[in-house]
């Protein structure tokens, strides 16, 4: 069953789908967030996205990361799916569901999830302008790398 | 064999996603060195996963390995 | 279009529908809750839930705590649907989705949401169990009051 | 006429959801003790709504208000 909690996916996500996976009669609060694709970043238009994966190693990081939240929060379960392949504005990217007992964990483990994804899960994406194209490079989203080639500083 | 896959910035770098080269008792380390030197790319920041797992650069091939070779992440 | 945004319903919530509605191009992070209904608590075990509200009321004060959140993060949206009626175990009680331009925002503004609707929000949940029934008396579901009568410092 | 709204454990106590009574020009606290003697309840943590809006003890009641008592709320 556990294969299915961590998902790497060409189609469109079902976000009831991701958060039925860990509801269960124990958790009474389910943390879920939904990343999708931004118009505009730093002023500039996006018109779409195309996403690419590392697909097996990505779904073995994604669990690799639910490990780490049960670890931190041993009552958590935690579902993650991220699509790949051409995004328009708007489309859902990333659905991740953490429950827990209590809320407070659920939120904390979920945007610890996010966080991981943004750093070890291998996909990547690349912004489609009217004026180019461009591999973005590095986790934080805030810089990108004309050449693929972040400085050592930022993979600290 | 060693199988090397490449992604993203890199795979349109190298011009090819994946490739087959013969196995050598060498350091990820150096096998960087051989891709930079033959493709042209810089990947000082490029991390390198070994069948699907975060490798240190002093890691030793080993015959059969699949070595991707990883830019800066940018999912979710 | 702005009152539905707020809901209170008797039927089941589809958390796909709540989110939808505050999707938009600037916003690139949808932070969701959703409540479920808990089989135990403190050691009891909850057989169902019987949710009551003053109905009219409630969709303004969830459309206030919207208007709250709104002067703390204004770039955020937020949608809330709220299920009154019988519940059985693991059934949505409540859904709120709030989208921001960046995440952090999101996260911080859904869990104010959350916090602010077990004060103000004027929704009762009474448990029914194996040897009786009670209806759950303050705001943070930590006590219960026979007589639904908490003590003055519990509202404060 | 002032309509009174009882909920959730309220209800149960004063044994109806809604009535109707006379209007009086008189506080919210004193509504609140003719309440709490009629039907035995007690207020003392009961917040009041006055037309869908909390309000204050001290407020005094205009001809045709709805006055909702509102026990703590478990919501969420």
């Amino acid at each position: 069953m556990n294969e299915t909690l961590f998902m790497v996916t060409d189609q469109p996500i079902l976000i009831e789908d991701v958060v039925r996976k860990v509801v269960r009669p124990e958790a009474g609060a389910v943390a879920v967030f939904v990343g999708t694709v931004r118009e505009f970043t730093n002023g500039k238009r996006t018109l779409f996205l195309q996403y690419e994966a590392y697909t097996t190693m990505a779904e073995k990081m994604l669990e690799r990361i639910a490990q780490e939240i049960k670890e931190r929060w041993p009552e958590a379960k935690t579902a993650i799916t991220h699509r790949i392949g051409k995004l328009d504005i708007s489309d859902v990217a990333v659905v991740i569901a953490v429950s827990t007992p209590h809320r407070k964990d659920a939120y904390e483990a979920n945007q610890y999830a996010i966080e991981r994804i943004k750093q070890i899960v291998p996909i990547w994406k690349k912004e489609y302008w009217e004026d180019g194209t461009q591999w973005i490079g590095n986790q934080l989203e805030t810089k990108e790398y004309p050449d693929g080639k972040p400085k050592e500083e930022d993979l600290a | 064999m060693i199988t090397l896959l490449f992604f993203a910035s890199l795979k349109e770098a190298v011009g090819n996603g994946q490739m087959s080269i013969e196995y050598e008792p060498i350091t990820i380390e150096q096998l960087k060195r051989q891709i930079e030197v033959k493709y042209g790319v810089n990947l000082q920041n490029v991390m390198v996963a070994v069948n699907e797992e975060y490798a240190q650069e002093n890691q030793r091939l080993q015959p059969g390995d699949v070595i991707a070779f990883i830019p800066p992440v940018s999912g979710g």
